[in-house]
Formats: C-alpha cells, structure tokens, sequence
C-alpha cells in the first residue's frame, strides 16, 4: 500500500516506525515534543512514545549532540533534531572531534549510530542563518556520513538506512520542498541505500548533478532546454553527498561527455569541486568542455528579499548548459 | 506562581510605589517611560498585523515585555553598546534606532541592521547567547580605552542553557568588563518552559558561580528594572565589573508569527495572570493617573501621534530603495575578492539586457 | 591558603581521622587505596623516565593526585562508566585498565584507548570538557535501560570554563542522570591559575547554578574522596541525579614533557605546601602505621612487586606489535568506503615490493 | 638589516612590532603570557606589553573569539592564538556567524579586523586532535581569509599584513617546521601580500601545488625527480588559501600543462579538489594529463606511531609526479 505523501510527512513516517520497531530509537531536540518541532517534522510522536523516548532538550546543541553520542555508546539510537543547520555550530566539535571519531579511536569497541536530522538550504524567507547549506563542512570529516534527499520516497527511504547505519549521519533536509510537493510513498519500511545516486531524468548531451531542493532545479532546466534547443540533459540526484557515488557520475560523463554541477552551497570549496576532481580523476579524456558550476555565491547568504538570487535558478543553470554545450 | 517570589519590585501592580524614587526617577522620565512603551505596543501589533497581510516576513513579537525592554534600555547613555536580539527591538527603537529600520529588517532588507549616525545598536542576534561574548568584548574595549560606555546585552531564559552564556559571565567576571547581562525571563523558549530547560530555578542565582552580582526584578514593572539596570551601569563604570538582571515577564503573542502558541501553553492563565493583573503599561498609566502625570487628552493625543509615527515610518520603509541582487557582493570584505567581482557578473541582467550567452 | 579552607576531610595530613570511617572503609579497602597509590606513583614517574629516554611520546603525569583519582575511581563498581582526560590513567588503572595499555598509549600506539572487557573505561578525553557531555549521555542511557550504572568523568580546573562543561551540568540536572562530574582542581591550566580563570573561588559553588549538589573535598585525602564519591554514586543510583565534586589538589610535575613549569610557577612553595606536608601517599601511609596495617617489609615487597608489575607492563607494551600504516584505514566506519579502500592502495608497499610506478 | 629567523621566532617579531606600532593591537589566548604560549610564539611580550595587551585568558576558545569580535568591533585589533588547530572548534559558531559576517550584515559599518592564529599539521609525535588540517573548514567561509605560510620570510611579512587586513584571518602555522629551519629576516617591518603565490622553484614539465609544511616536500619531490629523471617541476607556494592566486595556478599550468597538488588535509573536500576546479575553468585544453592529489587520506589523523604514513611524503610525490607525467 502506499499513499502520496510530502518530504516532511515522509520523514515523520520513518522515524515513527523506526520508534515503534527499534526500542532503542529515541528522539532529542529543541521543541520536538509537545510542540512536534518548528517543522512539525515530530507532530503527534510525544504523546505515542512518551518523554522518555521524544525528549525536549535544553536550549545547547553541545549538550544535546555530546550527551547522543553518551546515549550511542551506551546502546541507544538517538536521532537529533538541530532546529535549523547553522545551529548546529555550537555542536561542531562534538561532531567532528568525537560523533566521528569514536569507533576510530576505540578501534571499533565504541561506536555512534546516530542520526543528526536538520533542515537546510534556502528559500523560505528566514532571516539570517536559517539558510544553509554548507554540507562541505561534514563531507570533510572521515567518519560521517552525509546524506541529502530530494523526494518523499527518498526521504523515507534514507531516514531508514540512516537509523540503521551503525554510524553518524548528517540528515540534510531541503526546507524549500518540505511540504512542496507529494508522491507515493509506501506504507511499509524500506530502505533507500546510502552511498548511492538515482538518474533522474536520462539524457545524452549533458549530465547535471545534483541534490536537495536543487534537483528540482535541475530537471526544470533540463526540460526547458529540451524544449528550447533540443538537448538532452541527463539529471542526476546524488542523494548522499559523502560518500559520492562515483560510479555513477563516472558513467554518465562518460556517456555524455559534459557536466554541470548544481549546489546552493558557496562555489568555492562546495562539493561540486569534489565531483570535478572526480571527473578530472577518472573521466577526464571523456570530456569535451569544461564542468560547470552553477553554485551558491561566495557571499553569506544574504537577508531574504534577495535569497532567491543567491539561490542557483534554472535560467542559470540553463545558461551553464549553453556555455557548456556551446563551449 | 512561585517564579513570582522574591523579585525586587518598585511599583505594584495597582500602581502603588513600594519605595521612594524621588531623587533617581523624575516625572519627565515617567512619561518618557510610558509614551514609549505605548509607542513600542503600537510597533509591535502594527508589525503582527503587517506580517499577516504579507508584507514583512516572519516576525518575532514582544508584546508584554515592554517593561523590560524599555526600562533597561532608557537607562543607558547614548554612545553605551546594545545588544539585542531578534525580540528586543523595543529596546532597539527607545536606544535610537529608527522605526523604519527595524520594518526594513522585517522585510528582509539588506540593510536593515544598520545602527543609527552616533550610536552602537548591533544587528539583532539570532544564533541564541552568541551576542552576550561580543558584550564582553566591547565593554573590555571601552574599559581599555577609558571611555566611559557600558555594554547591554539582552538574552532569553532558554539563551541561558548555551555554552556562551557560560563563557560569557566567566570571562566579563575575570576581566570585570563593564557589561549589563539582561536576561529577559518570559518563561518559555519557544515551547520549552524554564522548568525543562534548568534544574535551577532562576537565573539570577548563576552569578554566584562567576562572582557576579545576579538580581531578580519584576520584568513589568518599568521602575524597577530602569533602577536596577541604572545601578549596574554606575557599578560597571566604577570599575566594579558585571551585573546579571533577570526580569520576570511574559510575551503575550506567538514566539514568531511562524508559531501557534496553544500547542504548548495555556492562553487563559496566560490572559488572566499576565495581561489583565500584571501588564507593564496598565500599572504604569494607574501610577501617572494617581500622581497626575496623565490624562484622556494626553492619552489620545499620544495615541494619534503614534500612530502617524508609525505611518510615516512605514511609508518610508515601504518607499526606501529595494534591496538589489548586486548588494549580496558588497562588503563581503573591504576590497572584493576575484571571486566575488567575477561571480557579480554571472547575475542574470535585468531584462531585456540579457543575451550574453555563449 | 585560602582555597584549602571549608574542604571536606577526614583523614589529617599527620594522619589522624576526622570521623568514624569504621563502617564505611575496611582495612582491605584502606591496603587497597594503598597499594593502588603507590603503583600509580610508581608508573607515573618510570613514564616520565621512558619519555626522556625518547622511548614515549609526550606524557602528561599525574604526581600528586593520586588521591583525587585513585580515591574516586575505586569507589565505583565494574560496570560503571569511567571518562578520564589525558591525565587520569591513574583512574583508568584501578577501574582496570592494563598497564601496557597506558604505555601503549602514550607510545602513540593506534590501540591505546581499548577498555578491558567488560569494562567501560573511555579513551583518555583530549579536548577540553568535551566528554562531560557524553557522561550525560551514558549515565541517561543506564537509566533508561533500567541499569544500576553510574558514569564518572573527571575534568580539571581549566576546564570548568568551556562552554561544554554548563551544558553538561545543565542537562544532568534537567534529565537527573547518575553521572559524577569530579574536578580535579589541581590550581592551574598548564600555566594559568584559578584566580585567572574565574573570578568564583571554586568550582563547587557552581553546582548550585544547576540544582546541584556541590562539594569540596581535600583531594589528597583518599578517604574523604572515597566517601564523597560513594555518596555520589548512591545518590545517582536513587535516582536522585548528578553530583559535582570539586578536590583540591596539585600536579608536582609539568603539565606534561613538554612544559616547563618554572615559568609560571614557584616550584618551592609547591615543595613545601605539598609534597612535604599534604602528600596523598605519605598521609595514608601514616594513617596505617599508626593502626598496624602496615610495616616496612610489607613496604619492600610492594615496591618489588610494583617494579616487577611496571616492567612486565612495559615489556609486553614494547613487544606488542607496532601499529601498521595499513591500521588507519580501519573502523573509520563498520564498513571502508570506496575512498577508504583506495587510498589504502596508494600507501607505498614496504620495501622491496614497491615498483607499481606508472 | 637582516637576520636569520625560525618560523617562530619572525612570528614573534610581526607580533612584538605590530604591538610596537599600533596601540590597537592585543594578544588573546591560553598560556600565552606568563608562559609565553606552548609554542613559545608569545615569549617575552607580557613583560613588555603588559597584562592588559598580553592577555591569559581562561580556557574557552568560544569566549576568546567572541570577545575578540566585540573587542574589534569597538577599535582593537585582537589576535587570538589558539592552542591547537582542533580546539578550534568550540569557537566555530563565533567565527562562521559572525566574525565573517558582522562587516556584511552591517553594511560595512562595523568590521572585524581580527587574526587568529593557530598551529596545524602532523609531524609533531602529538597527542590525537594535536595534526588537524581543516583550512577546507574556513576558505568555505565567505568573509575569512586563509593563510599557510612556509617560510620564516612569508611568516613575518603575512601575519603583518594580516593584522593590518581589516578582515578576519585565520593564520595557519605549520608546526613541524617551527623551528626546522632559520632563513634572512629584514628586521623592519614589512609586507607580504595576502592572495599572492610564491614560485617556489621554476620549472616546465609538472606544476606543485603546494602550501605550509608541504612546501618543502613538494621541492624535495621536485629535486630528486629531475635528478632522477631530469624532469623539471615547477613547485608554487600558494602562500594564501583563500582567495587562491587564480593568476599563479593557471599561467604555471598553462606553461607545463600538468598539475599536482599537495596537502596534509584529507583529500575529500581539500582545497586540492578547488585547485582541479580552477584549472578545470580556466585551463583545461592545456592539461595533458588529469590533475593529481597527493593529499592526507579521508581517514581521522592517526596516532602519532603511524603519522608519518598518513602524511604525504615525496616518495608519494614523486610517485604521483610519474603516474601524470606517463600519463
Ligand atoms: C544556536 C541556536 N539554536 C537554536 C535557535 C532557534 N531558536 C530561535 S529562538 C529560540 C528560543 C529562544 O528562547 P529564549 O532564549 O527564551 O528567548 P525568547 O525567544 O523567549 O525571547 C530558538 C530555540 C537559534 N536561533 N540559535
Ligand atoms: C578545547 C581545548 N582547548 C585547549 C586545549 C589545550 N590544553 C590541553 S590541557 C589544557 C589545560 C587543562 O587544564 P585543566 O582543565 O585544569 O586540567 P589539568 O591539565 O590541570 O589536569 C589545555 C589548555 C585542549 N586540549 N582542548
Ligand atoms: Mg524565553
Ligand atoms: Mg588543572
């Protein structure tokens, strides 16, 4: 069975079941409980599992993320709702000094099987620091995982693997598209595996990658250019974002000899430098123009009257494919 | 209510004065109080109401916190250092900022922090209790430089669970730094009551882990808070060091528009206690009654005035230059880096100019 | 001196008892405490010894606080959770950890943080106060799996500063989780002393800032940190929630190898105030004299055997295999990734079966 | 007149005489008074500035960066100097929200003209969290600045110009060669620019990438294999990690028309994969070969018994030199 459901419903479901399948799943965050978290990504999950297991922290993402990865430790599977992705800085040596590291440094005796959920990106006319997207800062830290879903069915899907990834995930979650759109989701669990892309749409002029709300970008480029000039772009939705799937962005430059990378993320340092270093590494004689950008600007992202032309739009990328194509 | 207990307080609900305050509070100074605050009540439901009608973003009310905000604020000197955060634009307004600056950041202007010609009013701040280390270090600064000039820093009672505010009081107690920590105890952060967000059951009582003086007051009640803050400024510039406040109040509204309240809160206790026993500009306008300092005529007279204060200050927002795409590559750094010269460039023209593909 | 005043104690530095320990404490503990004392001691310095003879890395001794750690660390039971710092082997050690496991450590070895089975002792914590928060989090889990465990985490003075150890204290309080936060205040951060640190004269008075019980014991009294600690446990255990508990003591040595102490500190006081009249190990040594539990050949045959016991340590430590370049692509997660498995390929193959150029 | 210098010793002398010349000028940061500072950077100056210019602070990286911000802000010129790359991190939020962001959202009102200072890299036996390289952490940061240098000259002439940048700038000092070396130190006062590489050695067949302590292994690298095998390697010391001297990479590469980049910092996500992405816009057609990372491997730094191995070495360079050059 399966009903059409949106990005956030989806998550809710995953974590619902994960609660009701695995004793010792259990929430932490700033107002998931009684008020069902700012997303309302908890709604209803208090009252059916109680305070013990969807817990109202403190306002301190140092204490919420290091007393998880105590609770990780010591048998429990804790998944963490940071309220908004740049609150998740006053966490950040929890995560890099020790979520990562401590199976490394006990040799695998110790390990952190948690999931850090949190909304990015923008687009939703927050103010300040509501908009980021700075995935680069966890896909360079060995020992996390970094995954970011575009669909409902992804977003099930991979909140599944995440739980039960016996390792830290960092969950991206695209704000933009929260409740944007719906699909079919099926009621049952499934696992959508971490590590590993999706074409989105096929094509054989161009591969566009990308991820998040940025996706849907992409493929309403590579439509409009369908339309327009008649080339064929081929999408692909990375999914996660460490570790990439490079087999599959190797297989598609390798059809269709261009590509274009798609991020809200700052240019530089983002990860689309790491898919070009990919391609330089093993596709590099496939190429026949330059990979483009087409990324977040190297400004913070800045007040909301002017996100949206921060924010990568498909006449931009429509543009990059032009330059690319015609290169 | 036990969080009611034990708090220093001047005027009484009925607008009964517990203290002389003769020498210290004059009457131009109560009414200045009071033409404020109802100034700010006005701003803050205009600014609701405006949010409703979808022309500021999300917006984050302080009604009911009046007292605090400007009892604390009319306090300082002009060249003193406000810190506020996303609520605290009463304290904004009454330091010297400009209404139509504070609707400008509303509606997502760029340049809606900008602080006024003469003054230091910082940019509000959103990451929770990171402000109140900037106010160690500007009040340091002041002290290094022997300018005269106090830094107030406001923050929430759920701030108060962050690592900053810890460091903050460690540090401001070690280089006694002539720094006001006002903490705007409204009870909940966001849906989280105090009581989940501490074992503690006050702030206030924090100071005595940094040696710092820590002082409970009746947030709605403007005199007391506008003394206490006056004696940790005198006490700051004395070279005597910090001062912890926290000020009992409430916030009658949603913590932003983007919130519903009635999921975590009862509303009638809420009315009955707060709006209709305790609110601060009630019990002031029962003092000014009782001692003559008001009328109707005043009352109306200040009501219009506001009113086209506001008017006027949305006008203006409303007409200031929209913010262009360009200004997101401004002062990013003093001099633009290549990247950043290059990547203005790569903005779509605005129409009509376009055509520079390939 | 100020900070030695309003401690808990219970045992005199002549050796005398302060209370009746005889229903607590028996004499087989007391040996123990003994015993444990002097091979820490004895461990300590031989480290000291095989770092200068470039036979260690950089080690960080604990000379003088054998007390606080040893006192403490045998107070719990087997099950229960033990976080050390960099300095808190001696700990580590009597919760069960193995001599050449330390060396092992120190000697930069990839498996040096392994706890014995069944045994929760933490990789010795590096960055500062940081695993405060984890012994919330495990001590929350034991209660939540309905387990009588407690978890333990030492910390110094220093690092009562951090943002990280508020959070820590905080959450104990609010989730009432069995975890012991013991402050070994030792006087100084490497080279900065309390007074620099904070402006509160200890560390015990915050507790109150959390609603928690905060207490302040001689260190070098391994009674009365035992006694304290117990308390601790058993009150964690009721469900009655966390305990800090601030011992004042004092590191004899540098900071580590690599720090000179005589820059920020005068070593003669320190010889004087403490290793002639508070020494941990001389007190209790006293103290057992005078009640018959112990005598010189008794004192003999623990030094051989300690000796005995630290170089079998150090021979298995020294014949364990060396770690391999290949070590460090394993358990960065339950399965190697694609970057894991290739890199791994590019280390140069040893000698002689290189030659995989172009 | 000029004297031969360590590392550390023309640090301390920028310091000694900024702190001369400017009033504004303050050190902050742990043990760096009575003590001088771990690493001796600081040795002397408290006796000759005095408490309120040299100033121990308690242990809080978050509260030293933060109270270097309002201390900016309000007319000093803070450099902060802190222990360790790594700790670093409970001190992220101040540096990521607003130390590289007060100038913009103030419209150029107020700015941070700070320097924070902070050793980095493995080669020193440390403890864990004592080897980090995360410069990708910071040039990701519109707002920061970078800086590695490698040189007892660059060290003194970058970090004046570093506080003297009304910007904030993170000033990465490679610890291995503290003291590995003495070189010629005018003794005034003077600049090296921000942003600007250095060629290190000239060359025609293969350009190295290089910056901080990898310098000296790139050039090593670079001496044996032309004794080897005669090549001739252009090794450039980029000097400024963000902005990279887009100008210096693509004029050497486009001279040679092979590339190699060195870092300690994990190869996912280094400043490597930015390197590839600017050769990628600005100077594909002149690549013979795909571009090569030598870098850290996407692993925790290890314990210091096995370093070295995680470290690049020249055998690796001059492996990496062959497999691109036989391309
Ligand atoms: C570091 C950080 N974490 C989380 C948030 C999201 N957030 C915004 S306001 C708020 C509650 C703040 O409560 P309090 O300090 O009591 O202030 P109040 O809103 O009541 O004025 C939270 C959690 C944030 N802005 N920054
Ligand atoms: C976050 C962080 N900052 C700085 C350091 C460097 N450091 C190591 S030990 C130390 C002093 C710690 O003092 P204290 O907490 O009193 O413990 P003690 O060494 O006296 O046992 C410092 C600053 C660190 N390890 N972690
Ligand atoms: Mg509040
Ligand atoms: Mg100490």
């Amino acid at each position: 069975m399966s009903r059409k459901l949106t990005i956030i419903q989806a998550i809710t479901e995953a974590m619902d079941q994960k609660l009701s399948d695995d004793q010792r799943v259990m929430l932490l965050g700033e107002d998931i409980g009684v008020n069902g978290g700012v997303f309302r990504a908890t709604d209803g999950l208090l009252e059916k599992y109680g305070p013990d297991r969807v817990v109202d922290t403190p306002l301190a993402e140092a204490g919420i993320i290091g007393s998880a990865i105590g609770l990780s430790m010591n048998g429990m599977i804790p998944i963490v709702e940071i309220q908004f992705l740049a609150f998740i800085y006053p966490g950040f040596e929890q995560i890099v000094s020790h979520a990562a590291r401590m199976r490394y440094r006990t040799r695998g005796q110790y390990h952190v099987p948690m999931v850090i959920r949190t909304p990015y990106g923008a687009g939703i006319r927050g103010p300040e620091l509501h908009s980021e997207s700075v995935e680069t800062f966890f896909a360079h830290v060995p020992g996390l995982k970094v995954v970011a879903p575009s669909s409902p069915y992804d977003a099930k899907g991979l909140l599944i693997s995440a739980i039960e990834d016996p390792d830290p995930v960092i969950f991206l979650e695209p704000t933009k598209i929260y409740r944007a759109f719906k699909e079919e989701v099926p009621e049952e669990m499934y696992r959508v595996p971490i590590g590993k892309a999706k074409v989105a749409r096929e094509g054989n002029d161009l591969s566009i990658f990308a991820w998040g709300a940025m996706v849907r970008v992409a493929e309403d480029a590579a439509k409009q250019i369908e339309r327009e000039r008649g080339w064929s772009c081929e999408v692909i939705d990375l999914r996660t974002i460490y570790p990439l799937d490079r087999e599959a962005i190797v297989k598609s430059v390798k059809k269709t000899g261009r590509a274009l990378v798609v991020h809200e993320a700052h240019k530089t340092a983002g990860m689309g430098a790491e898919i070009i270093s990919i391609i330089n590494d093993e596709a590099l004689i496939y190429m026949k123009a330059p990979v483009k950008r087409i990324a977040g600007f190297d400004v913070p992202v800045p007040q909301f009257s002017i996100e949206d032309d921060y924010l990568p739009t498909s006449e931009r990328v429509k543009l990059g494919i032009e330059q690319t194509i015609q290169f | 209510m036990s969080e009611l207990t034990n708090l220093y307080q001047v005027l009484t609900p009925d607008g009964e004065l517990l203290e002389n305050i003769g020498d210290k509070l004059d009457d131009a100074m109560i009414v200045k109080m009071y033409e404020s605050m109802v100034l700010v009540r006005a701003f803050d439901r205009k600014s609701v109401h405006l949010q409703r009608q979808g022309r500021m973003g999300t917006y984050a009310p302080f009604e009911g916190q009046e007292a605090a905000q400007i009892g604390s604020a009319l306090a300082l000197s002009p060249g003193d250092w406000l810190f506020p955060t996303y609520r605290d634009h009463a304290a904004a307004i009454v330091h010297g900022q400009s209404l139509s600056r504070v609707f400008l950041y509303w509606m997502g202007h760029m340049e809606g922090s900008i602080s006024p010609e003469g003054k230091n009013i910082m940019p509000p701040c959103v990451p929770i209790a990171t402000q109140m280390v900037h106010a160690v270090g500007t009040a340091w600064a002041s002290k290094l430089k022997q300018e005269k000039h106090v830094s107030l820093a406001f923050f929430g009672d759920g701030a108060s669970s962050e690592g900053d505010f810890h460091e903050a009081l460690n540090f401001a107690g070690v280089f006694k730094t002539p720094t006001i920590f006002l903490c705007q105890n409204n009870g909940y952060a966001i849906s989280v009551p105090l009581a989940q967000q501490s074992a503690s059951k006050t702030i206030a009582q924090r100071g005595a882990a940094y040696d710092i003086p820590g002082i409970r007051v009746d947030g709605n009640d403007v005199f007391a808070v506008w003394l206490t803050t006056r004696a940790a400024i005198e006490r700051g510039l004395a070279g005597l060091g910090p001062t912890l406040i926290e000020v009992i109040t409430h916030r009658y509204g949603a913590h932003t528009t983007a919130d519903d309240p009635t999921k975590y809160r009862d509303q009638h206790i809420l009315a009955e206690e707060w709006r209709s026993k305790r609110d601060p500009i009630d019990r002031l306008r029962k003092y000014m009654d009782k001692h003559g300092l008001w009328n109707e005529m005043r009352e109306a007279a200040l009501n219009k005035q506001v009113a086209e204060q506001i008017d006027k200050a949305l006008i203006e927002a409303e007409s200031y230059p929209k913010s262009k795409p360009s200004d997101m590559f401004q002062h990013v750094y003093a001099e633009p880096t290549w990247m950043i010269k290059e990547q203005e460039q790569e903005l779509p023209k605005p129409k009509g100019e376009r055509g520079v593909t390939a």
